[in-house]
């Protein structure tokens, strides 16, 4: 989120001599699949990948676009198979829908590193790396219990902000939410699904503060959409409640240091996995293990943990917004 | 016989001749002439009754006057930048074409609007490009309807594509932020607690009334929409008059774009989602022909109120995404059912059924 | 409501196969059909007579199962009978062509005569089938050169008309009712037309026959009903023996001379138009004319030999492709119907309904739709000058309805022909060009219209006329053009020509007219 | 002469009338009858134009026969269902309507078939299901436009967000996988070297061309789309044939979700996202006219294929998706100017121009 098109460097990792893994390998070619950004996250994704890849002097790195649905970039994978790369890092619009290619790929002997959207099963992926949506969620839920317990809020109602609700991750952070705000015996009031952009997110959030004229705490899955909540929420002049924002852009970690608004903290869904992704890629392909672990290859699944981002750490969390 | 027939196509379906209507009135025409307010009354019926669903469900909001005027506001709010290019949009559809491609002029006039290089040059700069860009692109859509002899719906399906890809080009897929003060506060200014917004879609749809009903643009409109061999025949310079309503409907997206720009405090290759669908539905509902020749401006605009008091009482009733979409499904059907029923039909039907005895007269 | 009617003039006709008494059918406000009687006999052809908007047309949708009647007796072959739609109203034997052309442009001939009845098994046309019975009926109509397989949209009206009428006779129908068909016919395809009409006859068949020629009536019909404002003003009236004077008083309550205004003495005045070498391939080559100030030029010429595509190349409605078009001593751009209005010209266009109208619009939109900029100011139209500027022409014209802001659509056929003519008497019209301007107006109407034209040339505007209808060519202009395929092969003051002089110059070598006369030999 | 005003509208507005019909049957460009095939020549060469580019751009693997077949045969899988949805929006369109809900019953039939509920009745119950409901819907759309006298674009709007909400609701908003071995073997099948689902594809396509051009049924959907008035006339039963024409798209719709489901191996509420944009621009691109009353089957599959094969070339050339988009409007525009091509117009414009002997002025 910023109107720079370059990923921060520190997104992704640099030449560390002190890291046997980065000791340049066997040249490989990495192959790489997003769906089209329409959004900051997706596109930090994909600009952190070709940053991590440029990184190293032994990797060649092909991207194919996915285009607009998973017919479309399971076509894109189809070419991407025939330029046989060593290992595909992908990031599927759906991991369920390209399950079967994965299977295929795996079979025709490339590893597949699957990003974020998990395949149901376990042979068609050699590595799985992704954010803890259902974690997001719980993270947001448990900030935001505490909070409110502190204060000693007796019912509090709670607003949800979530992204686009026909994506399975939107139901899981919604469904870790829940959970962990059941915990403080407290429910969320009124839930709003936007559409990861910031002018849906500005009109869910402006019909949402019109159902619930005193608010508690609202959580709002995406800070992409947030800043046009966050537009919604100054133009009402609200300030009864404060907000917790997710993802952990940059512009979302600037306020929360400022405190200036609402926002108080961001649960984080970080698109720095791609950079780690593909370096685990390389290693898989140059068959070499993690320097730090004992085992002699990279792990079969890597799950990023949520962290939450709030007005004291947010300083050293301001380097990885994207 | 032909526009006539396209209408029943498009109105009426297989429906038998368009007539029928009020018996024994007065003089028939009239009732033709009172068809659009009568339609319009219809959505008034709808809003009226939206409001009493809500009243229902959340009495006490709805009791309190002062959350019922600040509702209204905010339902007008959510409307006004879609409302602003629903009225391009009834100019074009009334010209007898199309315009899919206004959602995604909008982004690109944000986009455009809201780079750096453009901020630089201050409001004034960002909501001169932000015309200037909706106005070209609704002129590239014109110029290849009227001269390049595309149908409607693949031209402006082509800018559709080809605006969303460049506004991602140049926004680099990033959302922007304004940081320009005046352009962010247009959002937020009331002026005799009227949002600024608002007036401004008042305004635009003022315009577009005088435009289409007093002046001979809007009587050419009609012409053009209703048969274009005769407007052509009539003496009127078609292909030209074509470029202009595309270039009118590029305007009101540029100033849609601004106005949704200032409401998100930024802007986006991906604003704007399905705004064509939106607005063809709004000033279809509204009244207006899909197949051109006919239409009203305040039909249009109580076609986006609706849609806006439906989302609206949506969040209120905290209805969940998926009953959300079932329900306006529905709602949009009585919508326009209630629209068509007509005294005459209840009191024909009475006849029929021999309730009345009725010896219409000349 | 079933008073005898008079008893039938001639002996030996067929038994009554129809019998309407007391119809009323209402619109919104307008009683169309108010007490409507009529009687048709097996074998004979009955003329309905009427005014525009007298409710012809009306009647007819009536008899065909288009309207249901809101009140009265419709008896066929001696049952009381409520048809439910057309489907009834054909399976009982009763066949339309209706005066509104309504045919489907992107199916075939053969289509669209067989549409709704194709010779079919488990829902498979039988195309061959279709097309062998079609090139029969349109061979019996003596136009066995139409394709049958040709898309219906890329013939002429006359062509359509005929694929109108292979269609009626498509369904072995007991009653045919033919709604104006010789409007869009010439001289010579009337004839053809009344040849097939006494071949049905013949075969006992009843025919119904709406004109508003009477010297058609007198040929072809046996008995005649008038309407008048939706009620039967007389019935059963001889068709060859009444004379016109009755006829014409029963239809418009006043007696009409049907005749032409009289030459003025003066000479033209300077030249307003030049055309030379005007052409287009396949459509006409070579055509060179003047029109003066104050004169009337007709063309005469068969259905085919390129006379709307002359007016419409002249106007500018399409692109003259070699040739001049001066006006006023200036070029006129070829394909810009824009200048050639602002330089004076008007043009009445053959087909109505798609070149011509707005049929949603009010009336008065449509007669002030190439002028209402020069009612507005700055911009804004003024809609109270105009309705009262259209009000003065409705009122030259006998418009009926009078009122202006009622929707075009709604006008009776001829009703509508008068708000196209209308359009140009409004405008500083210098040059009008009217294609077909009297076709489906009645008798009343057709003399003022004869007489607006006359006092627009009086007034120094300059006319030129293409009409079928040879006598109105002769009658109306000055100067007579004869074309044959796309070329002027006359050019003579209409005092010097007659009738048949026409008549011989535009068949001479002419392929139709050489099929029609073996057909007819 | 009734759809020819509307389709100046539609198709030339403003242009100069049509070519008037060949006198003397020379030059059969110049012949209406010959125009699809002209029309479908058209979109053959934007084919070959699309494969010479790629082969341009990469002559590695065009150079490959293998490879070039096996991309074919990836190109027709893709045009497989969003194919089949055509043909059956073909008829609709042809018969005056339109059907934006196509997408959205895609979703909804999939899902349904995909319900562990349905999946327990084995291939034939999904299969049967997914056909049931797109039926079904495409009932109530005929329905509600046919009897209910809604606008069609309302209507299926309607339908779109109804049908995206039920399928969300059913499926709780997950992607259901299909665990039928039969249903998922579809998509991997070939029969002779060629995808099953590209068998189908052409099958539905075989049936439908058979349906337009052979039957009364599709002779009539011409007329009701042609000219409604003259077909209620004729005695055809202007209502029951639009139930059909709806439950035909609906049919289609049906096919389309188990040739998806098989080809993703789930289903899910968002699924083919937009394909009634893809299927109409198809069918337009092909020949058919947007106000009904003329449309070719062969024409709408070519303009599915040219779409699939775009996007197929995009991905052999791996343009980033911005730049995609932008190139893929200019390719529709394009593709529409070249079919538009006519000898005539090139022999006129020499003349014209003094390059052969002619002279029109002033
Ligand atoms: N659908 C309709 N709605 C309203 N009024 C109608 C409609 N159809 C006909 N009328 C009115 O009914 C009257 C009779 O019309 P009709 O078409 O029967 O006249 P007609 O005798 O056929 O005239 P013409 O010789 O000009 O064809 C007219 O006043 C006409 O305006
Ligand atoms: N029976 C026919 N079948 C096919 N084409 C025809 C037929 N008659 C005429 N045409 C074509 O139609 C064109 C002109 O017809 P049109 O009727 O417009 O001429 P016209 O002289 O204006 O006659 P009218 O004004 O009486 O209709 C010519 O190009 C001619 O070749
Ligand atoms: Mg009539
Ligand atoms: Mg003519």
């Amino acid at each position: 989120t910023s109107n720079e098109q370059t990923p921060t460097p520190a997104q992704t990792k640099g030449a560390d001599t002190e890291n046997p893994n980065t000791a340049a390998g066997k040249a490989v070619t990495i192959g790489f699949s997003a769906p089209a950004a329409d959004h900051g996250w997706i596109a930090a994704i994909t600009n952190n990948a070709k940053a991590q890849a440029g990184a190293y002097k032994d990797v060649t790195f092909k991207q194919v676009e996915a285009g607009k649905d998973a017919a479309a970039q399971r076509a894109a994978l189809d070419t991407l198979i025939a330029e046989k790369p060593d290992v595909i890092v992908l990031l599927p619009h759906d991991g369920k829908e390209l399950n079967a290619f994965g299977l295929k790929a795996m079979e025709a002997g490339i590893p597949v590193v699957n990003l974020d959207r998990a395949f149901p099963d376990a042979l068609a992926y050699r590595l799985q790396i992704k954010g803890d949506n259902y974690g997001m969620g719980v993270a947001a839920g448990h900030y935001i219990g505490k909070a409110l317990k502190a204060k000693n809020v007796a019912s509090p109602i709670i607003g949800e902000i979530a992204g686009m609700d026909e994506l399975e991750l939107t139901q899981e952070r919604s469904a870790g939410f829940k959970a962990a705000l059941a915990t403080y015996g407290f429910t969320v009031a009124n839930r709003r699904a936007a559409r990861f952009t910031a002018d849906s997110g500005q009109k869910e959030a402006q019909n949402l503060l019109q159902a619930l004229p005193k608010i508690d705490a609202v959580w709002n899955h995406d800070d992409d959409q947030g800043i046009g909540v966050l537009a919604a929420i100054t133009a009402a002049n609200r300030s009864e409640f404060f907000m917790v924002g997710g993802a952990g852009s940059k512009k979302a970690i600037e306020d929360i240091a400022a405190d200036k608004t609402v926002l108080k903290a961001t649960v984080t869904y970080s698109p720095s996995m791609a950079s780690s992704a593909i370096s685990l890629a390389r290693l898989i392909a140059q068959g070499r293990g993690m320097s730090d672990l004992v085992e002699l290859q990279v792990p079969k699944e890597v799950i990023l943990a949520s962290e939450t981002i709030t007005k004291e750490n947010a300083s050293t969390y301001l380097k990885l917004g994207f | 016989m032909s526009v006539s027939s396209e209408q029943k196509v498009e109105q009426e379906v297989a429906g038998p001749a368009p007539h029928a209507p009020a018996v024994g009135g007065t003089s028939w025409w009239k009732d033709e002439a009172q068809e659009p307010l009568r339609r319009n009354l219809g959505l008034v019926g709808v809003l009226l009754a939206l409001f009493a669903i809500g009243a229902y469900i959340r009495p006490d909001l709805y009791s309190d006057a002062d959350w019922v005027v600040n509702n209204i506001m905010v339902i007008l709010t959510q409307a006004a930048a879609i409302g602003v290019v629903t009225v391009g949009m009834t100019f074009v559809i009334i010209g007898g074409g199309i315009d899919l491609s206004v959602g995604a002029l909008i982004a690109l006039s944000g986009v455009w609007a809201t780079t750096l290089a453009t901020q630089s040059f201050g409001p004034v700069g960002m909501i001169f490009t932000a015309v200037a860009v909706g106005i070209g692109a609704g002129l590239v859509n014109g110029a290849l309807i009227a001269y390049g002899r595309l149908v409607p719906f693949i031209a402006t399906l082509a800018m559709l594509v080809a605006a969303r890809g460049l506004a991602a080009q140049i926004s680099g897929k990033q959302t922007q932020i304004s940081a320009d003060q005046f352009i962010n506060s247009l959002a937020t200014t009331r002026i005799g607690g009227i949002p600024l917004l608002v007036i401004i879609l008042l305004v635009v749809a003022g315009l577009g009334w005088v435009l289409l009903n007093r002046t001979t643009f809007g009587r050419r409109t009609v012409a053009i929409g209703g048969n274009a061999e005769a407007a052509r025949l009539a003496g009127i310079n078609v292909r030209g008059h074509t470029m202009l309503l595309y270039a009118l409907s590029g305007l009101c997206c540029g100033i849609a774009a601004i106005m949704l720009t200032s409401l998100a405090t930024s802007s986006q290759a991906a604003a704007a989602e399905l705004y064509e669908l939106d607005a063809i539905a709004a000033a279809i509902i509204g009244g207006t022909l899909l197949s051109g020749g006919r239409g009203t401006i305040v039909g249009s605009l109580f076609g986006v109120i609706v849609f806006s008091a439906i989302t609206n009482l949506f969040a209120i009733a905290n209805l969940p995404t998926e009953v959300q979409n079932m329900v306006k499904g529905a709602i949009i059907v009585v919508a326009v059912l209630l629209q068509q029923v007509r005294f005459s039909s209840i009191t024909q039907f009475a006849r029929r059924h021999g309730l009345t005895r009725a010896k219409p007269q000349t | 409501m079933s008073e005898q009617p008079v008893a039938a003039a001639e002996a030996g006709a067929g038994e009554v196969v129809l019998r309407l008494s007391g119809v009323v059918k209402t619109f919104p406000g307008v009683r169309a059909l108010d007490g409507v009687e009529l009687e048709v006999r097996a074998g004979e052809v009955h003329c309905l007579l009427g005014q525009n908007g007298a409710g012809k047309s009306t009647l007819i949708k009536v008899l065909a199962g288009v309207h249901r009647p809101d009140e009265g007796d419709v008896q066929w072959l001696g049952e009381q009978v409520a048809f439910s739609g057309p489907q009834a109203a054909m399976k009982a034997g009763i066949a339309t062509i209706y005066q509104e052309l309504d045919l489907v442009d992107y199916l075939s001939v053969a289509e669209n005569i067989y549409l709704g009845h194709e010779p079919r098994s488990l829902g498979f046309v039988h195309r061959g089938q279709a097309a062998r019975q079609a090139r029969e009926l349109l061979g019996r109509l003596g136009h066995g050169e139409i394709p049958a397989h040709r898309l219906v949209k890329s013939l002429p009206a006359a062509g359509k008309q005929i694929v109108s009428m292979a269609r009626a006779l498509s369904h072995s129908a007991k009653l045919i009712i033919m709604d104006e068909p010789s409007a869009v016919l010439a001289h010579d395809e009337v004839g053809n037309l009344f040849r097939i009409i006494r071949e049905l006859t013949a075969q006992g068949i009843a025919v119904v026959y709406i004109s508003h020629r009477l010297e058609e009536i007198r040929e072809i019909g046996d008995r005649v009903t008038v309407l008048k404002d939706g009620r039967t003003s007389a019935v059963n009236l001889p068709a060859r023996t009444t004379p016109t004077r009755d006829l014409v008083s029963r239809m418009t309550g006043r007696s009409i001379e049907y005749v032409f205004p009289p030459r003025p003495d003066t000479e033209p005045g300077e030249k307003l138009l030049e055309v030379r070498g005007l052409g287009r391939s396949g459509e006409f080559t070579g055509v060179d004319l003047d029109v003066h100030s104050g004169e009337i030029v007709g063309i005469a010429g068969l259905v085919g030999s390129g006379r709307s595509e002359l007016l419409e190349t002249v106007f500018g409605a399409r692109q003259a492709e070699a040739g001049t078009v001066v006006m006023d001593g200036r070029g006129l751009p070829p394909g810009n119907v824009a200048a050639a209005v602002r330089a004076g010209l008007g043009m009445a266009p053959e087909e109505r309904k798609s070149q011509a109208l707005l049929l949603g619009q009010p009336i008065y939109r449509n007669m002030t739709l190439t002028n209402f900029s020069s009612y507005a100011t700055a911009g804004f139209t003024d809609t109270g000058k105009e309705q009262a500027e259209a009000m003065r022409v409705a009122n030259q014209l006998e418009l009926r309805p009078r009122d202006v802001r009622r929707a075009v659509r709604t006008l009776s056929g001829g009703n509508q022909q008068k708000v196209v003519v209308g359009r140009w008497l409004l405008g500083g019209t210098r040059l009008l060009l009217l294609d077909e301007p009297t076709r489906g107006v009645d008798v009343g109407a057709r003399a003022e219209l004869y007489q607006v034209i006359r006092d627009l040339a009086a007034n120094g505007v300059g006319v030129l006329l293409v009409s079928s209808e040879v006598p109105e060519v002769l009658g109306l202009s000055d100067r007579v053009l004869v074309m044959r395929e796309g070329r002027v092969v006359r050019t003579a003051p209409a005092t010097e020509l007659s009738e048949e002089d026409v008549l011989d110059l535009v068949m001479a070598g002419s392929l139709t007219a050489a099929t029609t006369e073996e057909v007819a030999a």
